[in-house]
């Protein structure tokens, strides 16, 4: 029987110890009709052995591609240390560290991630992770709202990715919060700062993203002035792995922002089709009570030594209950014991030169499809490493027939922002190299000469 | 030591730079930053060493019985990692067009399928990323449902005094009001009271079956009528579906819309605290507010549905597809056990709570709720070892630490005194349940013999009994330079 | 610098503290002449990106074949958790223990893999791993030669791995031991009772083999009482893993074997392109003091707690240098750690299984590739999992025919063995399935039908 | 406790069991075994827990400073190890035809490749598992090159009285005499004592160099003019290699023939005690009797080459590749490097070497070479403090692990009294190798003050000191049974 010890002679024995006849009669307290059968859409078990060769097989017809799309996950090198380390049995099959002194790896890297993002984003607080960006998002925007106690209208920009506008509606909508969108400059793709001004009312928050979805910096000073200046909290939304170049949220303008936010994923996550990735939310620390999720603390010990432990645990569900910052209680701890090692190996060297190589490789990309007869570069901000393109015709076509050449070739940005008309982002992080980049552009030129009907 | 502390200017791990950039129009100077961000610099080795030591100061599944009632602790299978390890898994990008991963796609989609059996509900949603959003879709396809019917008066969630913190955390993130409705000496959810409870404000009800008192409801034929009676919708929480997976569906006792705890029932790891994944699954009439994506049929093959397919979803609730991976090894895990192997988990999580029970009752403990049968997990209470000794629940729970034992969740359910929530899960042999009971009978012997001996545990640990009531009084949350 | 951890200013005050004004300057008792600057033929370092790129393009390029070749080397089943423990960083990274305290864990891995296989084979004690199969022969009959201090020729079945052989002869020759080879018989495939008796002189051993290379089983017992009856020491070649159906050495004949070696290959090794795999040998314990290589005793520390030691090294080279049993020192020990696991996760009834499902999945091949016209089995002997087919033009060409097809179609025989014609040896362990067997099968029966040319 | 003592009659691994198996004539009576082997019968998560938490107790480079003289005990990148555990390299069988691994051969030539140039031979042969046995394939190739000149009678092989004990075992595994030769007090060959060894008997001399006494023989040029001159050939061993790669080809020493361990020099992983690998570097003249397989071009591609390549080879040492895998680790580690990295090996772990003898010379300790450079290594002597104290070299060694470092090598070179063989190697920081110096100053004060204690230890190891001379008199190699 796969994971289960028992042996019939310890069955029977521990039956009897218990006064029951058979496993059947633990059962008895659940109604008859209660007890199901039929579980016909489930097949069979399957040795280890089968699955691992099934899976694979799945695996290997995903087969492998040279890959141009960021648009909220990118491909970068984690180092092989990352994930030997963070599988091991110990990190990886334990549960959330609810006894301290049973748990002080597990607390202590958790620690250091909180105190390596809390530098990164220049805030004073951080916890120790949410789910995913765009949910972390929606909690920041609960956060803001709670903080200030009256206004709940939020501005977030068209800027900000589309899933991520998607998902704090879905998040917040039910508390009555109001999320006001605001239109960025088709020249420039940053936010246009007078849509901020033609906001009415009272407003508990504004997001400023840092890059936006399309690779533009924002104006984050300004924005960060006119929200203090509105009496509102400022919410910077950031691509961590940016941070190493731009400045940080909690430099922001003459006050800095408030909370800052942002997915976790260029920090040691693989793409993996989508997750798990992680959130991680940075505040001052005066807001610090209305954070959601776990924290760690350093405290002490019976004898005086330094100790860990989870801390401020009254915000939280489990204590507070309905009153709670958040109903989070599972979050993305593994990922963010990753994302800390694989910041210990990068260092603030290998942090900046890999952003720097991103910035410089989606450049040369930029420039280089810009390059092909009937393309040209959409936006004239400061990219950090996406860039969007316009291209003569269809996007989704042309991204098909990239994928039958083992490239996929961007994100087609029509759907979400169709006065774009045919435009593509794309980004080459610092995996790709000047080969990848001529063979991704020598397909794409090819496609758009050749064949004209695709 | 921090790794801050082995920090040395100039050091770096050489092998993981990059090659140097090449050109890129410099960024503008107000928005570039100034000052380098505090990071250790560090060798590979230096990182490595670090690392390693700190996992060994961690107890978990692979080195210790972890007996967390209401977490389900239980043998996460190497192969289910492996598996979703794969190279091709792992680069593949959350946008790339379905037709680059059908063998992705396949596993969800197959995914899909065995939870909709195992729950007997109409459709599945995989995106939620664990049990608590599990919950905030739940609530929110109630309150979705609701307000398509023109009802916006809906609003009152119950939950049951044992629930856990989740359940009324859910309520008000969902923009609802919590009830709470009593439970009785037996566990059992005070009928009269519920039926004082529900009416034309009542949204639904969240509960867990078996409840987190370690029984099962057994009139839950009769909770379901009457909330449905008052034209409310039942909410299964199903973080305790380990007890009764493969024997009964949540959909038969009357629930509309569940969620499961994958990292819990299908033993994907909890990794220290998540990621986990927190499946949605409801009735018909749920079916089209169900939060996307979803997985659907493309003739032989497979693809995301969204918004456009179901125009009244609730949403979005993740930039892409939920903890995809988290999916792939509870996938994986399903295979491996297949129709027969899910079963058994309710059989032997079951047969080893009703031994531990059984046991610990023969040692001498007291049982919270005596008259019943243990479902996978059941409370102890140590009420009276307090009274006696000054020992107290969390005192012992340090105790166990000592004697290799991670300790039983403590003080939950908060309605029972000094109590300790015992869940062994199926993959623990009797060996290591003898070996438990043996455990707390010698800590009860040590809080009567020697009680400064229990109550200044733990003694064997990397650390000694921490202070959190320090952490918390002068909160210490990064570490900002020497 | 790529795993060097100094600064400048470190090398600096490391220089001062030596006295030295250069790291130059440490080097210059080597004479002038010998310092060579010109080391073209070595490319610069890259990335570990770069690298990990650079292998897995080289690895993809050996794409994936339905394997149907043993000959000494097997795909089999290895649970996921073997090589996820094996390399976590305290075993993989550990030296040879030579400070028991501080390496409790891989010393009693070691004694109960030293356990396990002296059980599976009969006998009394085991090592902690020679290098392969091939070399652990090679030890055995120096082994047997020591022990019997006068004769210094040893018979080896022609049924032995012809690598084998080769091996030994490489490794026992300068010794000035005799290899005298015994024929098989032609219509069983096991070796000719007759060829023993036609052995001349005084004999130190004789090898037999169980299974030997054609996967025929030998009659071990008749050939151990000859051995024994004629003075000489039996050593038995087994492929362990046939040791959970067939008859242990230990029990051969009247006395049992006195040695048994082999390749532990199929015990968690994954076929890697020949290695690392790992030789045992196990012997009477009569015969301990002339075992080479580790052996890990059980013992008791200053507390009288039971712990683990290397122990009896005064066979080993490093106590008893030019009169050890052997020059080795390193020897195969993480494959031995994973061996254990391996064994352990299997358990008596999974290897059983295991062994019984190659057997049966080798029959089930053989009699589908004899049905095709032109093929027939070649041997009539009782077979473990390997068969001989005989094929009705040269082997190599239709197995690079095959290999275009993805399939690995087996060990051509015709170099080693002319005497056997166009002879193919095939093996299907518990891996292949009833369709891997069919789709072999159908592109074997369609290259013979229809290019008869090639 | 064993895994046995964990093992329950009945027990298994469910999900590792193969499906039923098919037909088969069942085997003759008499060739079947009758009673199953005494192997454990444990869950999977019995195993998993219980080998995980023996990994726990054992000392590594990824958890402590060992410097472990002679061994090279330095950082293993993780990334090697990744990258030969690609799936594709894991299941390649070595008997599939080469045109189905030529991602795999084009590894292992470029190794050849690069270890040719990094020694300054003329072809290099890949396959021998281990030092040692790269030695025997060396000693051989001698052998084989004085056999085929027709003379046979050069069975001498001269080793210093500090050789490594795989040196004059293999003499003697080849079938050769050994004749040692001394050292005079700074560690060089006493040129005289070789003059008057050499002769007509002489097949070589085998030397590591620097060596094992921690110092480079500068002499060297000479030693090998007085054993060519004799008619003798040139062994290098290259355990030593870290201290000079990248700065010194052997060849150009005047050595015929070399062996690496890559397991060393190149940061293969010693898994504990294996595997290794030993390639071997010959000079022309030797090239014709190289052990096989090789690797060899083959248009664009490459092939085996075997002994229809090389009809004089020595022969064949392992079954089928050595030990491929590992051979891919190295390659993987010297693409890493690289040539300025390479070198940076030598550089680093002399100046690492160099100062901690400084230090350690400035701690109080003696060195037994005090008037010579370490090379990558160096040899302290207690021999005093031990007279003084009565406590010996393995006591510090002992107490060493109680300070957190794995203990040196310890009584190796046998010339030197109560030594320490010390070998930080490059990748060890400059704060570790002063918390080293700390450490040994701690124990030598602890000697002096309270030598039980240091006599005693280890004393926070799983367990106490071992006892050896039982393991030895009474010995308990194989568990039998309850
Ligand atoms: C009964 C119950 N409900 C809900 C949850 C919340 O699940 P998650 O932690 O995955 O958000 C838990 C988890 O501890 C639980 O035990
Ligand atoms: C100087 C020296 N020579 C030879 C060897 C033998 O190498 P191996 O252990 O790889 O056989 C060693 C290993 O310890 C050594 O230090």
């Amino acid at each position: 029987m796969p994971f289960i010890p028992h042996t019939d002679a310890e069955v029977r024995a521990m039956l009897a110890a218990i006064g029951a006849a058979s496993i059947e009669e633990l059962f008895d307290e659940i109604p008859r009709e209660l007890h199901a059968e039929n579980f016909a859409a489930i097949p069979e078990g399957v040795p280890e052995m089968a699955l691992m060769r099934l899976m694979s097989e799945r695996a290997r017809a995903d087969g492998h591609y040279l890959n141009f799309i960021g648009a909220g996950a990118y491909e970068h090198h984690i180092p092989a240390a990352v994930w030997q380390i963070a599988t091991r049995g110990e990190f990886y099959s334990a549960y959330t560290p609810y006894q301290a002194e049973a748990s002080q790896g597990t607390l202590q890297v958790l620690y250091e991630f909180q105190s390596m993002m809390a530098s990164l984003t220049g805030l004073e607080v951080c916890n120790a992770s949410l789910y995913d960006g765009a949910s972390a998002l929606a909690e920041a925007v609960l956060a803001a709202v709670r903080a200030q106690g009256g206004a709940r209208r939020v501005l977030v920009p068209r800027s900000v990715h589309p899933f991520y506008r998607d998902c704090v509606r879905a998040i917040v909508r039910n508390q009555g919060v109001e999320i006001v969108e605001l239109e960025y400059s088709r020249e420039t793709g940053a936010t246009a700062l007078e849509a901020l001004s033609s906001a009415k009312g009272a407003i508990a928050a504004v997001v400023a993203p840092q890059p936006n979805f399309f690779g533009v910096l924002e104006p984050v000073d300004e924005i960060t002035d006119w929200t203090h200046a509105h009496g509102a909290l400022a919410i910077g939304l950031v691509n961590p792995l940016a941070l190493a170049l731009v400045k940080p949220p909690g430099e922001w303008g003459g006050a800095g922002a408030d909370i800052a936010v942002g997915e976790g994923q260029p920090f040691g996550a693989p793409l993996s089709g989508g997750g798990p990735y992680f959130g991680f939310m940075c505040a001052r620390q005066a807001l610090v009570r209305q954070m959601p999720g776990r924290i760690v603390g350093r405290t002490v010990d019976a004898a005086g030594s330094p100790a860990f432990t989870l801390t401020l645990q009254a915000r939280e569900q489990h204590i507070r209950r309905a009153k709670a910052t958040s109903n989070i209680c599972t979050n993305q701890g593994l990922m963010a014991i990753a994302a800390t090692i694989h910041l210990a190996l990068l260092g603030p060297s290998g942090l900046e030169r890999t952003a720097a190589c991103c910035r410089a490789n989606t450049a040369a990309l930029a420039r280089r499809l810009a390059a092909i007869p009937g393309l040209r570069r959409r936006f004239s901000g400061a990219a950090f490493h996406e860039a969007v393109l316009s291209l003569p015709r269809a996007v989704a076509p042309v991204l098909e027939a990239l994928g039958r050449e083992r490239i996929l070739g961007g994100f087609d940005l029509s759907r979400h922002y169709p006065e774009l008309g045919h435009a593509l982002l794309v980004c080459a992080t610092e995996t790709k190299t000047g080969d990848d980049i001529a063979r991704f552009a020598a397909a794409l030129e090819r496609l758009l000469a050749g064949e004209k009907s695709c | 030591m921090l790794i801050f502390e082995r920090s040395v200017p100039g050091r770096a791990s050489g092998a993981q730079l990059p090659p140097a950039p090449g050109d890129a129009a410099p960024l503008p100077e107000r928005l570039r930053r100034q000052r380098a961000p505090l990071l250790p610099e560090v060798s590979e080795m230096d990182a490595v060493r670090h690392y390693t030591r700190l996992s060994q100061m961690t107890f978990s599944i692979d080195t210790h019985f972890y007996p967390l009632g209401s977490c389900t602790m239980k043998y996460t299978p190497r192969a289910a990692n492996a598996a979703a390890m794969a190279p091709e898994f792992l680069a593949r990008h959350p946008l790339a067009h379905a037709e680059t991963g059908q063998g992705f796609l396949g596993c969800l989609f197959e995914l899909q399928e065995i939870l909709k059996d195992l729950t007997g509900m109409a459709a599945v949603s995989l995106s939620p990323m664990a049990g608590a959003q599990g919950e905030f879709a739940g609530v929110a396809m109630i309150r979705a449902y609701h307000r398509a019917r023109g009802d916006a008066a809906r609003t009152e969630i119950i939950v049951p005094d044992a629930a856990h913190g989740t359940n009324p955390a859910t309520a008000t993130m969902s923009g609802c009001s919590m009830r709470e409705v009593r439970t009785d000496r037996d566990g059992r959810i005070d009928l009269e009271a519920l039926r004082a409870l529900v009416g034309a404000r009542t949204a639904g009800l969240m509960l867990t079956n078996p409840s987190t008192l370690g029984v099962f409801e057994s009139g839950i034929k009769e909770v379901a009528r009457i909330v449905h009676d008052a034209g409310g919708l039942l909410y299964y929480d199903g973080a305790n579906l380990n007890a009764i997976i493969g024997r009964v569906k949540p959909r038969d006792m009357g629930f509309d819309v569940v969620h499961l705890n994958l990292h819990k029932t299908f033993a994907t790891p909890h990794g220290g605290g998540g990621p986990g994944a927190g499946p949605v699954g409801v009735a018909p009439r749920l079916a089209p507010f169900l939060p996307i994506p979803l997985v659907a049929r493309a003739g032989e093959g497979y693809r995301w549905a969204d918004e456009r397919d179901l125009p009244q979803t609730i949403g979005r609730l993740s930039a892409f597809m939920g903890n995809a991976g988290v999916l792939l090894r509870a996938y994986a895990y399903a295979r491996l056990l297949g129709r027969s192997g899910l079963r058994r988990v309710a059989d032997y999580a079951t047969l080893n709570a009703n031994y531990l029970m059984a046991e610990l009752l023969r040692a001498g403990l007291e049982l919270a709720y005596p008259r019943r049968r243990a479902s996978h997990e059941f409370i102890i209470t140590l009420k009276k070892l307090r009274d006696e000794t000054g020992v107290s629940a969390l005192d012992v729970a340090k105790r166990l630490l000592d004697k290799g034992v991670h300790a039983p969740t403590v003080y939950f359910p908060l309605l029972v005194p000094e109590c300790l929530l015992i869940e062994p899960t199926e993959t623990e042999s009797k060996q290591t349940l003898d070996h438990f009971v043996g455990a707390l009978r010698e800590i009860a012997a040590e809080a009567r013999a020697d009680p400064q001996l229990v109550k200044s545990a733990p003694h064997s640990t990397p650390v000694r009994r921490v202070d959190e009531v320090r952490a918390a009084r002068e909160p210490d949350l990064a570490w900002r330079g020497a």
